[in-house]
Order: C-alpha cells, then structure tokens, then sequence
C-alpha cells in the first residue's frame, strides 16, 4: 500500500533520512520505533509531504506522492497525526473535529463518527465548546487523535500517540488502533517512545536509528530480539 | 561663441515630483518642460540650449537640502522651485552659498522674502499675509460679513494663509473670527466639520488650502442648504475646482494672479499643455510658467552670472502667464496683480 | 440636538467607509498575519478602475444605474485580480520567512501601486462621477443623510453579515481559520492552504473594489494617494475592534468614526486625528487585544 | 518543609480546574504529582509558579535554613529569583538561541551587570561574563548535551530538549525543582537515564524535586511520596505503594493492568 | 525534487518557462488594460486610448516573469542540501576570506583601508555625496537604535520617527530660546529621546506584536499633530529656521566645509553606536532581550523581569534617536513636522529588516541601501519611486532573512574547561 525506497531527506545540510526502505501492506499495523532524533518523525512528514525528499521514492498505491501536495495526499487517504498535537488553539474542540472531516462529503457518515469519537473519549464532549489551546495536554492528545479519525483514513500515520497520556488512556488508545485495523481494515503506520506496547499493537515494526533502518521483522520477533529489549523496551 | 553653443544653461526644476503632494510639483515640471522646449526650439538662449535638471525633494526639507546639494553639483544657475516653503527654506541656504538663484512658483511663507536673509529668492505667486490681507479687506469691505470662520488644510501653504486671515481680521476688529481650525487633507468625510461651521453662524468662510478639499467642503455645505460665503485663494483659483465642485462652486470667492482669462500668455500655456500631455495642467501651472519665463528672460539679457540674472529679474518687467512681471528688492513679484474672482456661470470672473 | 444628530451621522458615514476597507484588512490579517499596507492601494486601483469604465460607459450612452452596477462589478473583478497577482507575487514566496519580510513587501507594493497608477493614469484629483442616484425617502427624514451616506451604510452592514456568515459557518470560512492558526496542520487535514489564502485576497480585495466606487462617489474625487491614508485608517480601525474580527472591524470603525467627527464637532478638527489615534492607545491599554478580538490564549 | 500550599483553588470560568488542594514537598523530598489528563495538574503547577493567580489559597515556600515566605500571586521572575523553577508539558525553549545561550538565559538572573556595564565592560562585567559560560556549560554537562552546547535550540531531537529545558531551570539555582513530564516522548532507557539524572540532582545540587509524569516505571521508581489528582481535587496521598494500590487511583488512573 | 529538477532536460524546462511567461504576459496585459490603456479625464471628459502600452507590458512581463521564475527556482534549490558547483565555489572563497581576515595583519589592513576610504570619501565624492552620506549614516544610527527595539527586543515599533523629531525640536527650540549650542544639544536630545520613548512604552507594556506597531504609530502620529497644531511653541507647518550647524568655537566654516564636518560627527557616531549596541548585543541585557522576544512566558520563568527589560530596550533605542535628531535639525538648519511622517518610520523600519533583523553589519548596509537607492535612481526620474517599491519587494522575495543575516554567537570552550565541567556532570548519561 505504502512503500518507501531510498528515501534520503535534508534539513538544510543535516541528513535526517539515510536510504530509507519502508513497506506497508494494507490491513496492516507497522511501527517505527527508535532513539530521540533518529528521524521517525521526518520518516511520516516526508508520506505526508511536509518534508520533500531529496531523493528516493515514496508510493502510495501506485502513485508516486514524491511532488504531490499535501492536500491532495490527504485526499488520496493518508491521515497524520503529527508530533506536539498541532490543535488549532481557537478553534472549539467540536470545529477541529469537524476540520477532520474537512474533505468528506458524507454528512451522516461523519455524524456518527463524530458521536463514535465523543464514546472514545468522553472528555472531548464535555469540552465541546471549549477553545482546542485551553485543553489539558493529554486532552489535547485525545483531540488529536480523534481529529485524524474524523477523516477516515485508509492509513493513519501516527507519531507518539502516547505521549503524554494516563496509563489507563495509553491502553484504551492502544485497544482502539487494533479495533479500528480489526474492524475498518484501517492500515496504521505508527510511531511510538512506547516500544512494548507499540510492538504489542502491530504487525510488523522497524528500527531506526541515525536516520537509517537497521532492523525490521514480525513483532513478536522484535520483542525478543536482545538488542532490542536492552535499546528500547528497557528491560 | 562656439564654446557658448556647446555649454548648455543648466537650470534646476526641484519640488515634489512623488508622495502625497506630487500633484503640486509635478504641473512646475511640466510647464519648465514646455517653456524650455519653446526656447530650445527657437535656438535656445544666446544660442546656448536649455537643459533641465529635474529633482524630487518630496517636500521635506531635508531631502530637499540634498536635492540642492545635487543640483549645486550639476551644475545648475538656477533653479525653478521649490514648491513647498519648507523645502525651499532647508534649501536656499546652500544655493546661496553657491551663488545660485531659486524662483519659486508655490512658495508663499512671508519670511522667505520679508526676512532679508535670502537675496537669492524670488516668486511668482503673492506670499500669505499679502493674499490674507485682500481676502479680509475684500470680506470686510465688500462683503460686510461679522462673523468669520477660518479654515485650513494644515499644510504649510493653508496654514499660512489662515493665519495670516485671522490676524488681520483680529486686528481690524469688524469682524470676529468664529471658528479657527484645520481640515485633514484626504479625509473622507467633511460634515463634522460643516456642522459645526453651521452651528457657529458664520457669514463667510476663509479657507487657506487647496481645491480638492475645497471642492468637497463646499460641495457638502451646499449640499446641506448652506449659502456661507467662502472664499480662498489661489489653491483654489483653478478651472479644476469648479470642475469638480459642480454647481456648488457658484458664487465662490478666490483670490489669485490679475487678468489671467484674457491673458494671451496663460492661454497659450494651458493649450499647449493639452498638447504635450493630454490634460489639463494642474495648480501652479501658470505661475511656474511665469517663474520660467521671467527666468529664462533675465538669463537673456543678464547672462548666466548670479549678478547678471538677479539685476536682470529686477530691472525688467516680462510678460507671463500671470501677468508682466517684475521683481522688488526683496524678490516679491511687482506687477503681478492680485485680484478676486467669483465663479459664475460656471467660470472664474474678475471682480471690479 | 441636530448638531448632535449631524455629527452622528457623520460618523457613522465616516464609520462605513473605513469598516468597507477594514474588512478587507482584517481577513487578510487573519489569515496571514499580514498588515497588508498595499489594501488602500486595492482599493485606489478600484476607484480608478470604476472611473474609467464609468467615463466609457457614459460615452456609450449608458443610463446611470447600469454604470453603477456594471462599474462596481468590474472594478470589484479587477482589483480581486490585483490582490489576487500581488499575493502571488509578493507575498507567496515570503510566506516561510519571518513576518516582518512580507510586511515590507506589501509596502513595496503599496509603493509601486501608487506609482504605477500615478504614471499610467495622472497625478491630478480628478472628479468622480456621482453614480448613487438620489433616493427619494431620504428628503423625508429630519435630518442630513444622503443617498451615498446610506447607501455605504447599507452596504457595509450587508458585507459584514455575509462574510461574517461566510467565516463562521461556511467550510471555506473554517478552512481559513484552520490556515490561520497552523498552516501545515491544515493542510495535512486536507486543506488547500495556497487555494484559500488566495481565495482570502479575492474576496479582500472584491470588498475594497466596491469600497473604492462608493467611497469615492460619496467623496467626489480620487487621485493615486487616496489609498495611503484611508489605509492607515482602515487598519487603525481593525486593530481597535480586534485584529483578525469581522464584526470587530466593523465596530471598529464606527467607534473611529464617532469619536473623529465627535471630536471634530465638539473640540477641533485640527486634532480629529489625534482624537482617533488617542482612542486607539486608550482602548488598547484596557482591551490589550481590541473591542472584539480573541483574547490571548494563555495557557502555559 | 520547602513547598506548602494551602486550599489552592483555580476556576477557569465556570471551571474549576483545581479545586481546595493542600499539598506540601520537604526538604531533599521527591515528591510527584499525578493524574487523569485534564485532572489540573499542570494548573497546579501554573498557580504555583505564578503563571495563573490562582482563585484562592496560598503557596508558601522556604528555602532550607531561611524563613518561610508567601509567594502567592508574586510575578513569576520574582518567584523564580525567590528560587523555584520549572520546566514545561509543552517545551517552551528560545528556539532561535544557541543551546548554550538558553541556558545562560536562565544564569542571568543570578548576576547584576546592569547596561553601563554592558557597555563599558568593566573586569567586574567581563569576568562575571566569562563565570556564566563556563557554569552554563557545566550544566550542559551535567545533564548530558554538552556536545550541543552551540546548536540552534529548535534543531536539538525531543528528548534533548527536555534534557536542555532542566538545565536551563537548574542555571536558576532553585532549591525546588519542578517538573512537567520530563520523560514524555523518550524510550525506556532514556526515562532511567531521566531517574538517574533526577537522583543525582538532588544529592549533588541538594534540590527538593516536585513532578509531574504519567510515566509509572519513573514516578514509582523515584518518588517518595505522591499525591493524586483527578478533576481538580486531591483523592489520594502517600507512598509509591500505597498509591499503587489505592483503589480510588486504580480506578480512575492507573487501570488495573500496571506494567511497572 | 532536485533530482527531478536536474532530470529533466533543459530545453524542455526552457520552453515550459517560456510558455509559463507567455501567460502570465496574457494574464498581465488583460490586468493593467484599463490602466494603462484607457487614461479617462473625467475634467474634460476626454477619453484617450493608448494601445501602444499593451506591447510594452506583454514585453516587459514576459521577460520579466521569466527571470524571475529562473531566480526564484535557483532560490528554491539553493535552500536543499546539495550545493551547486558554482555555490561550493563561493562557500569556499568565503571561507577563505574569513580566514584571512582572522589573521591580524589582514584584519588591521582592512580597517586601515575602511578608514581611508570613510576620512577620503566627502574630499573625492564632492558636497553632493558627502551630503546624501550624511544622510545615510544617520539612518544607520536610527536603524541600529531601532535595532535594539525589534531586533533584539523584538518589539515592532513603527512610530520610532517621533523620538528623532523630539531629538530635532529639543536642538531647535533649545537653541532658539536659550542659545544652547549644538553640543550641548546632543546629550539633551538624547535623554528626550529615551525619556519620550519610556514613557509611552510604560502604557503599552501588555500589548504584543502588531498591536504594538499600531500604538507606536499612533504615539507618533500624534507627535507629529501636535507639533504640526501647536504654533505657539512649535512654529507650527511653518518650521523653525535658521538653526546653527554645528560649530567649532572661533572658527568660521564655509558651507562645503561644513559639509564636511558633519559627515565626520556622523561617522564618530555611527563608530559610537555599533560600539555599544554590539556590546549590548553581547551582554547579559541583550541576552535578555532576545530571549524575551523568543518565547515570553519561558523568559518570565526564568527570571526574566519582562517589564524592565522592555522599557530598557525602549529607552535605549530611543536614545539614539533622540541624538540623531539633533544632528539631523543642525544639518539641515530648517525643520518642520513634514520630515517626521510615518512614512519615515516606514523606511527606518525597512532598512532593519532589509539588512537583516538583529544584525549590526546587515543594519548598516539596510540603511545605506535604502537611502542611497533611491538617490541613485534620481536618473529615473518619474519612475524613481515605481522602482524603489519594486526593489523593496525583490529583495524581500529573494533574501527574505535580510541582506546579512544574523548570526548567533557561538561560544569556544577550551578544553581543560570541558574536562572540569564534564567532570562535574556524569559521563555515564551522555546521550
Ligand atoms: N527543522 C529542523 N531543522 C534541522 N534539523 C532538524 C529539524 N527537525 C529535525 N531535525 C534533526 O533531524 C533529526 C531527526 O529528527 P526527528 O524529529 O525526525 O527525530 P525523531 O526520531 O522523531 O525523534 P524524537 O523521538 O525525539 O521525536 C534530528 O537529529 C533532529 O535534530
Ligand atoms: N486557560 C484555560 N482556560 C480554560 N480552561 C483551562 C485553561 N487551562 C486549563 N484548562 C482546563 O483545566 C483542566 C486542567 O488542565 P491541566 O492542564 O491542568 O491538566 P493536567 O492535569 O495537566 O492534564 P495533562 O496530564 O493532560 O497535562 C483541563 O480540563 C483544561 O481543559
Ligand atoms: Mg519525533
Ligand atoms: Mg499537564
């Protein structure tokens, strides 16, 4: 469905991507996991086309989105949630939830999905009308997620969705991507600090580390492979 | 003889040819233009072409002070300007250090001339207090009004002119001045105050300033029912005014040059501006039309010297546009008459 | 009491006339964080534009209300393709780098517009044909209005409601908000930042263009500097009702408009600006973010 | 006792997002804050170091071996200079300024160059100049970024950020330290490098250390009490062990599967 | 995309250019019809049809828009990491060049050659020259005064123009009424100045960004009315003439002369403002200043008294103001409110950001630039203006950070330093 090959990227005379291979299947969930600055969050701008490559391909279903908007590659399907939330701080909760759904036309269909999300996340509905940048940060998170949601995407690319969430949040939002995979067929690219529970969630996962790949395999392999256990699962 | 032909005289034309008062610099450049197209054509003066150095001064008198730095550089005898009386003060120091006169067409601060300290300075048009001084007696005199009501447009011309209006009037004791006060050129509404010109009673408006502003104020007194009197002075004194103003510009009074409808000089000027450049010339078209003429005239018969010029501009009377002409000692025009004009039936007629 | 009532008119006219402009200021405002100082230029380019077609039209023999109409159609289609060039040009490739960039671009812009008309067109006032036609039941009331005095007022308050509506309610008006708060994180919801920033210049600039044919049919003349002042008024303006607020350049402007002709009226002319300017800090020393703007989000 | 805060209350509106809190840090405590999101936490914070004017209540603060004094409402330099700092949820460094400058920025305001200073340089100046940078990039050492000591603030990966948003606190010379999530957005191993760094600031620097995390494995390793939050009040207090098995905090925070 | 870009061959990128260009001539032909064709005069009601424009701006834009998509495409590749050949050629001169004037025999050539160059310039460059100098330098001391207001405080200020009239009245009102002399004039206008400017910062202290601007206009706006309505003290429009230039006790100077002489007190102050704004720059306060215009509330957190801070960037910005004003008022012997418009605030403003925000040698080219551009297109005549604005615009367009950008300062720590501090943090955790 996705496929990354040889992606390199720059930000100015740094080299945040080196030679990056990637490949998602649909229906499936792959992570990315790696050290601060390894270049996971540049790995998702440059799908979603805030960051050009300078070089290498990236596909999406046939089409190469190498010089493709950033819009159009929403439009194609691809749903991200970037990293720090990027709430639009005076707008409602309820208005950045309907910007989710800014390119769908199906009105009832985006009703009750906005119902689903208010489920997921009660908070949000007792905040409806609160401005997006007075929410607590977590609150902002679930916001966040619940935004990409809204757009019903045929991948959602997520970076840490974790972050800065309740333990008892971080697991609801972990039992919610399998859900959405199991039942909406909902492929998931997703990148998260939380190895263990991330490498719990997905299919496959890959290692970065200085901006290349240096280990990808099924999950369940990953999550006794000793370099990994010492690097990133802390044990 | 040769070496006079290959030197051209280099004259200055200086004044603000950009910004927000371009309007009032850029009819000088046309008619330097025009005045010295003529004389080229005819063999230049002496035989020596006219060339022109045309600089922006933006009306700021310390743009206006390197504008002069520049033309003393090219080399200019004269300069026609500069239009405002700030730039022109910042800038005749230096041309009077250079031995370098300037003829201005819109300069009207008394103390240009009446303070002595710039022998190097003429004009073409009437300074403020002698303007002020016509309108009050005309007001006073001839007009019977009591009570006065002072207008300006806040610029130094307008100013000038107002302040000069009202001090007289205080002076002669007639009349009282019921409303002093300034008008933003280029505001968009003008009713606050109309009202309260309506609201004081005044008999007669005197307004210092030019016909953009005055065409709306009278406009929307008229407009309102007012029948106060206004009048003004050569800002105003313009075919323009009386085109925009429409049917409220009747019965207006504006001072300005004598006898210039019958004037064959100011005819010509007017229609050979519509030649050149396709529209009517704007405000102090004629007077710098008068400004080159009277100069060109005295380089003629004076020479290119500072000397010869100056004594030639004050011993000689040249017919121009606003009248023959002749400079006093302290380089005020002699001769050029000032009169009151009233607009009726759609034209400016002299009075008396 | 007619004194009174005079002055209230007049500053609602006033009033009118500056919000027409500040619209257009603050929705650009809003959207790009820009001072657009070449707005009152648009709106200069659309006076002219109006003149023109209207001095053609006239000479084909038109009647009045078809000039009027097809005037402020054309010159609102024209100076839309003004801003809509200028932002391509001069704001679009500064869009990325500091703020202040694109602020000195639109005065170089401000700048070249006014010369360009200057050169192209004449430095003179010249007259602007009357093209509101008198409306009858104006006479009937007691006092002072005129038609091109309601007639601005009408329109003003017809544009505020509709881009009001357009910006809160609309999918484009929430777009524009979205782009105005984060432009990369609307786009990766799909929106076409450059579609609709440009869409907010059109739609500035239309409001300026028809600005421009009423203002100067109320005002009589236009030359190429009539952009400059009422500009910075027109921003003064939307800065006191609350930057980036339709209804706040609205009241804005009354407010402005009032306390000028009030002050003008009552004290001196001579200081009417003073007046507006000393509104301006004194509110802003209260409302630190204007009558109507979004206070600051200050959540830590 | 270094922190003590009274019926602290904060109303947003009609929201009260902090609501009659009582909560006290001792001296050399580690001492952490946690909660549901949206529980009023980093309002907490916000109140105490005088971000918001907090609806009601008092912070009272001691630095060890002085009188204690009420800082409530004081202005957040002020209470900074009174020697509390803190770090932020949602980093907020000088992004345009050098990783060292930033942590000058917090330096300076232990030093007294005033502008003649400045301009005259006098030794005075010049060696207080030179004390700063070398102190700041001892800071930049201890918590381990010294090799960024030049970088542009905003280029430094996330976790470095974090680690660069205590340094600059510490250059304050606080006796309280408080921290937002100091271990949101890093990995296992970073967060134990985070445990190791907060243990040694406190020996080494004799800090008192009030957090905030929703990172169990860091808040039941470090601290030594803990206070829980949920909408605005207090519902639990005490000791790693006892909060863990609270059944009040179970419910409404922590779930019932802890992998810590 | 640099790939593609270079992919591509050229003649077809050429003629995609040429057709691009095409259409944008179409597209600016049908924009500037009405203007430029159809000159209505609505005086006479004349209408006159000038067709002959149309081919010169489907000429001039086509030509145009493609230099300037070529320029504009060489900027979008220069900002991606791989440096053409012709780039890595000049990175290498420069880099060449730096190092050589480290060394200190070069360094001090060169300030001896700048030094020869500034004592030549008003006896080779003639009393024009050294005149429209003059008045450049004193833009560069407002833009660095100004300076230290946006680019270090990051305060936009655009009434900076009023503390530089007070500066100038002060001199002239003083003078007139008291005799004070020029000298003495100079550290009076300068405490004006920084006075005037604390006392409306103290006001707006709560007001962020454009709100800021537009108060700072204001302030302005009504200095100038008042000077402009005040007739009994200020003279009003009229101006205040006559103000004696500076002088040295006993000797009478010619105009030429002095000239001369205020071109040289401009350079000795324009020497004494980079002195102390750089020293600033690199103190403790300009930390502070920039950190507060970085992020606001982190500053507060770290003891950062916001309000001090401010006011003292605002009263030494508008110090040097104050002074420039009364140099200004004894240059030109004749002051009135006109030289003292917002749109002088404008271009002060411009000549920060131009060179580039925050940085003494891009502020000084910004301010030399701006003033002599358009002195230098006075051989333009009427279209002077037209192409000061569009140069405004390029050069925003294609150097947007400003013509010299600012550089922070990077720090050396020696390495005995490392090691001392390296032991006092823990090697164990370094990342
Ligand atoms: N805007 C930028 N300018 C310069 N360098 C950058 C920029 N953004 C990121 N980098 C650098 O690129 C590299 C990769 O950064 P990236 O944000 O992709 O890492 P990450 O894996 O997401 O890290 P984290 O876990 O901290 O989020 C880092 O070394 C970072 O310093
Ligand atoms: N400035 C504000 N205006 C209105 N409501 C606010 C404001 N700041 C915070 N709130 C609300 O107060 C509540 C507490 O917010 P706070 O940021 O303190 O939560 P928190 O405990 O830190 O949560 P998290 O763990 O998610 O960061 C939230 O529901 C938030 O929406
Ligand atoms: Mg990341
Ligand atoms: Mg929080």
């Amino acid at each position: 469905m996705l496929e990354l090959s040889a992606v390199n990227a720059f930000y100015g005379r740094i080299q945040a991507l080196k030679d990056v291979s990637i490949r998602v299947s649909a229906g499936e969930i792959i992570t990315l996991i790696g050290a601060n600055g390894a270049g996971k969050t540049t790995t998702l701008m440059s799908v979603s086309g805030i960051v050009r490559p300078a070089s290498g391909a990236i596909m999406f279903e046939d089409r190469n989105l190498n010089e493709v908007e950033p819009d159009q590659i929403v439009a194609a399907g691809i749903s991200h949630v970037p990293e720090g939330r990027r709430i639009f701080p005076y707008l409602t909760v309820q208005e950045n939830l309907d910007l989710g759904a800014y390119l769908r036309r199906d009105r009832a269909a985006v009703r009750t999905d906005l119902d689903y999300v208010f489920e997921l996340f009660p908070i949000l509905s007792q905040r409806r009308h609160q401005p997006g940048g007075t929410l607590s940060g977590g609150e902002q998170q679930m916001l966040a997620i619940s935004r990409a949601l809204m757009a019903r995407p045929r991948l959602l690319l997520l970076d840490e969705p974790s972050l800065g969430l309740a333990p008892l949040i971080v697991q609801q939002i972990f039992e919610i991507l399998g859900q959405i995979n199991r039942e909406n067929g909902t492929t998931i690219f997703l990148v998260e600090q939380n190895a263990y529970m991330a490498l719990r969630v997905a299919h496959r996962g890959y290692v970065m580390e200085n901006g290349s790949i240096v280990l990808t395999d099924d999950s369940t392999v990953l999550l006794e492979n000793e370099q990994v256990k010492s690097a990133y699962l802390g044990v | 003889q040769r070496e006079a032909e290959a030197q051209p005289v280099r004259i200055g034309v200086a004044g603000a040819h950009s910004g927000d008062l371009a309007s009032y610099g850029l009819p000088t450049v046309n008619a330097a233009e025009l005045v010295a197209e003529m004389y080229n054509e005819n063999g230049g003066i002496n035989g020596s072409r006219i060339q022109l150095f045309i600089e922006d001064d933006v009306c700021q008198p310390e743009v206006a002070a390197n504008t002069a730095a520049k033309l003393v550089g090219d080399g200019v005898v004269a300069v026609i300007g500069h239009i405002c009386s700030g730039a022109t003060f910042a800038a005749l120091g230096t041309y009077l250090d250079s031995d370098i006169l300037a003829i201005s067409p819109s300069a009207t601060a008394p103390d240009l001339t009446q303070s002595g300290d710039y022998p190097n300075f003429f004009r073409t048009i009437a300074s403020d207090d002698a303007q002020a001084q016509m309108q009050v007696s005309f007001a006073l005199d001839t007009l019977d009004v009591q009570r006065i009501a002072v207008l300006h447009d806040r610029g130094d011309y307008g100013r000038g002119l107002a302040e000069n209006a009202r001090d007289f009037i205080e002076a002669d004791g007639r009349a009282e001045v019921v409303v002093f006060d300034g008008v933003t050129p280029g505001a968009v509404d003008y009713s606050a105050i109309i009202a309260r010109i309506q609201q004081s009673n005044a008999d007669a408006i005197i307004y210092g300033g030019y016909h953009p502003e005055a065409s709306r104020i009278v406009g929307q007194m008229r407009d309102r029912g007012m029948d106060t009197l206004f009048i003004s002075g050569d800002g105003v004194k313009d075919d323009t005014f009386i085109q925009t103003a429409g049917p409220a510009s009747e019965g207006v009074y504006a001072t300005g040059p004598m006898d210039l409808s019958g004037n064959p000089v100011a005819v010509e000027a007017a229609q050979r501006h519509r030649d050149k450049y396709g529209e009517e010339p704007g405000p102090f078209f004629l007077e710098a039309y008068a400004a080159a003429l009277a100069l060109f005239n005295a380089i003629e018969i004076g020479g290119t010297t500072y000397e010869g010029i100056t004594n030639a501009l004050r011993n000689n009377t040249v017919d121009t546009s606003v009248g023959p002409v002749r400079f006093d000692a302290r380089g005020d025009a002699e001769g050029v008459g000032f009169a009151v004009y009233q607009v009726q039936n759609g034209e400016y007629v002299e009075l008396r | 009491m007619n004194y009174f009532l005079g002055l209230f008119v007049s500053g609602l006219t006033r009033g009118s006339i500056y919000a027409l402009l500040a619209l257009g200021y603050t929705m650009v405002y809003g959207i790009i964080e820009l001072i657009n100082f070449a707005h009152g230029e648009i709106y200069m380019i659309g006076a002219f534009t109006a003149l023109i077609l209207a001095s053609v039209l006239s000479i084909a023999g038109l009647d009045a209300i078809s000039i009027l109409v097809i005037a402020s159609l054309v010159a609102m289609i024209y100076s839309a393709a003004y801003g809509f060039t200028m932002e391509k040009i001069a704001y679009k490739p500064v869009r990325n780098s500091q703020r202040l960039s694109a602020l000195i671009s639109a005065i170089g812009m401000s700048l070249f517009l006014q010369n360009y008309v200057r050169l192209a067109q004449t430095s003179n006032f010249l007259p602007f044909p009357t093209l509101i036609p008198r409306l009858g039941f104006l006479q009937q009331l007691t006092f002072q209005v005129t038609s091109a005095q309601f007639v601005i007022f009408v329109t003003t308050t017809v544009v505020m409601i509709l881009l009001t509506l357009l910006i809160k309610f609309s999918r484009v008006g929430k777009s524009m908000r979205a782009a105005s708060q984060d432009k990369t994180m609307a786009m990766l919801l799909g929106v076409n930042v450059n579609r609709v920033i440009a869409l907010t210049f059109v739609i500035g600039s239309a409001t300026a263009a028809l600005g421009g044919v009423l203002i100067s049919s109320f005002t009589g003349q236009i030359n190429f500097y009539i952009g400059f002042m009422a500009g910075i008024k027109a921003f003064v303006a939307a800065v006191l009702g609350g930057i980036g607020s339709i209804p706040g350049a609205v009241l804005g402007s009354f407010v402005l408009g009032w306390t000028e002709s009030f002050g003008a009226g009552y004290i001196s002319s001579d200081y009417e600006d003073v007046f507006a300017f000393a509104i301006l800090v004194l509110i802003l020393i209260f409302k630190p973010s204007g009558l109507l703007g979004r206070p600051e989000n200050k959540k830590v | 006792m270094v922190l003590d805060v009274r019926g602290l209350t904060m109303d947003f509106g009609g929201l009260r997002a902090v609501d009659q809190v009582d909560l006290q840090v001792n001296e050399g405590e580690i001492v952490a804050l946690i909660g549901p999101n949206g529980a009023g936490k980093t309002t907490f914070f916000n109140c105490v170091t005088g971000m918001y004017v907090p609806t009601a209540g008092t912070v009272t603060i001691a630095r060890p071996g002085t009188d204690a004094r009420q800082i409530t409402r004081m202005r957040p330099h002020l209470i900074t200079a009174q020697g509390l700092a803190r770090t932020f949820q949602n980093i907020r460094l000088f992004p345009e300024m050098t990783v060292l400058e930033n942590v000058m920025i917090g330096r300076d305001c232990r030093l007294s160059a005033g502008i003649l200073g400045a301009i005259m340089r006098n030794k005075k100046t010049v060696a207080e100049e030179k004390q700063v940078v070398l102190d700041s990039y001892a800071m930049l050492e201890i918590v381990g970024i010294g090799r960024w000591a030049n970088e542009t603030a905003k280029n430094l990966p996330y976790g470095a950020q974090r680690r660069l948003e205590i340094a600059r606190a510490l250059a304050t010379e606080p006796f309280l330290l408080l921290l937002d999530e100091p271990a949101a957005g890093m990995n296992p191993q970073e967060t134990r490098d985070l445990v190791a760094l907060i243990r040694r600031l406190r020996t080494d620097h004799q800090l008192s250390i009030f957090l905030i995390e929703h990172d169990m494995s860091l808040v039941m390793t470090l601290s030594e009490r803990i206070y829980v939050m949920d909408y605005g009040k207090l519902i639990a207090v005490g000791d790693p062990g006892e909060v863990r098995r609270d059944p009040s905090v179970i419910k409404a925070y922590l779930g019932e599967d802890v992998s810590a | 995309m640099s790939s593609q870009a270079t992919t591509q061959p050229q003649p077809g990128r050429y003629l995609a250019y040429a057709w691009r260009s095409l259409l944008v001539s179409i597209w600016f032909a049908i924009l500037t019809f009405p203007i430029i064709v159809i000159r209505a005069n609505t005086i006479t009601g004349t209408i006159t049809w000038r067709w002959h424009n149309i081919g010169w701006i489907v000429g001039g834009t086509f030509v145009g828009s493609w230099i300037w998509r070529y320029f504009l495409e060489r900027k979008r590749a220069g900002a991606e990491a791989t440096m053409g050949p012709l780039r890595q050629r000049l990175a290498a001169a420069r880099a060449v060049v730096t190092q050589a004037a480290r060394r200190p025999a070069v360094a001090r050539g060169g300030i001896a050659a700048l030094l020869l160059l500034v004592v030549a310039f008003p006896f080779v460059g003639g009393m024009y020259q050294t005149n429209i100098m003059t008045t450049a330098l004193l833009y560069v001391v407002l833009g660095l005064g100004l300076n230290i207001i946006i680019g270090l405080g990051g305060m936009l200020h655009i009434g900076y123009i009023a503390f530089y009239a007070l500066g100038a009245y002060s001199y002239a009102l003083l003078n007139l009424h008291f005799g004070l002399n020029f000298w003495l004039a100079l550290p009076v206008g300068a405490l004006v100045g920084g006075l005037f400017s604390l006392a409306i910062g103290i006001p707006v202290l709560r007001l962020r960004g454009d709100y800021l601007a537009i108060v700072t206009l204001a302030f302005a706006e009504i200095t100038r009315l008042v000077l402009e309505n005040w007739s009994s003290l200020t003279f009003g429009t009229a101006g205040i003439r006559n103000i004696p230039r500076p002088a040295i006790a006993g000797i009478r100077l010619t105009l030429p002369q002095t000239t001369t002489f205020v071109y040289f007190i401009m350079i000795l102050m324009v020497v004494l403002t980079i002195f102390v704004v750089n020293r600033l720059e690199n103190s403790r306060i300009g930390r502070q200043f920039v950190a507060m215009k970085e992020d606001f509330i982190a500053c507060q957190a770290m003891g950062v008294n916001i309000a001090r801070t401010k006011l003292a960037a605002l009263g030494l910005g508008g110090m040097w103001a104050g002074l420039a004003g009364v140099v200004f008022a004894a240059r030109t012997t004749f002051i009135n409110p006109a030289s003292f418009t917002v749109w002088e605030s404008i271009i002060v403003l411009c000549t920060v950001v131009l060179g580039g925000m925050g940085s003494i040698p891009g502020v000084i080219t910004g301010a030399l630039v701006l003033i002599l551009v358009p002195e230098y297109l006075r051989a333009f005549a009427q279209f002077r203006m037209l192409l000061f604005g569009a140069v405004l615009v390029t050069m925003m367009v294609f150097r947007p950070g400003g013509l010299i950008q600012k550089r922070r300062r990077a720090y050396t720590i020696s390495a005995q330093e490392k090691q001392v501090a390296a032991e006092i943090g823990d090697p164990g955790i370094q990342g």
